[in-house]
């Protein structure tokens, strides 16, 4: 599960914060997570249907 | 194992596809669009590999 | 141990941060918008993984 | 010889496909590995000759 | 160190020179690493104040 | 060993180059300015390490 940390705080880092970093956007982050989490299950049906 | 492979490609691959089909976030779902590319994604990469794969091999 | 650990992650940090605090190279000193643009990104970054473990901690 | 697969699939995904994926564009990727083939065997040499 | 020899490399290149390469940019270089170490010394204060 | 190092940097050094001095795919072929690049690119970035080893040395 650190991984899966690791790379979501990584993507909605880059998606959601731009330089000079400010604010810290709160609101996209969560939704940033939201969405990583239903891509990572899009993800994980269409791989796991690919290689069965 | 083989689970723990299988988990290590799928964070690979929404890595590399989330940051290509995702490109802005404005709410916590996922649009039609953005589930078909992530699907599109996942199985073009599979193809993309099987293809160098089967080359290399062709190339020895 | 837990130095090394530390240090693995200030150089994460610096290549994460200097890649996009520091855009342009024309002396070797920072300036105080790099400067506060650094220590920013290195909070935010921290906010934004504290935000990502409780999320997920709340979705279980 | 994992490594030079998964670098070689890496970068001819990322040169010859694009965002949302449609196609698989076999053509490109046939190209883009003879490319990458041949630009290791010039590194290759060029690192040889300069740690020599 | 030779992680920090390597990310310095990496982001210095990167910063400094581009394609085709004629040119070494020594002088890019040399501002390049003083900016990185300083940096490096922003991040550790922050980041060692913050978790403690 | 020394053999897998250099092939590892051989990895790393066309990981690098490729993406920089082969911009687009439309042959098989490298042209000539696409291999001057790539070996421009592996001695520049070369050059560019020893530099920063001997930067880093003469500031301790």
């Amino acid at each position: 599960v650190t991984e899966l940390v690791n790379k979501i705080t990584e993507n909605c880092f880059e998606k959601c914060l731009t330089s000079p970093y400010a604010n810290a956007q709160e609101g996209c982050v969560d939704q940033c997570l939201a969405k990583y989490m239903r891509s990572w299950n899009v993800i994980s049906k269409a791989y796991v249907a690919r290689i069965q | 194992n083989s689970k723990q492979k299988v988990q290590m490609s799928v964070h690979q691959f929404t890595n590399m596809c989330f940051k290509q089909c995702v490109p802005a976030i404005n709410n916590g779902d996922l649009s039609t669009h953005e589930e078909q590319c992530l699907n599109n994604c996942v199985n073009r990469f599979l193809d993309t590999n099987i293809r160098i794969v089967k080359g290399l091999q062709s190339l020895q």
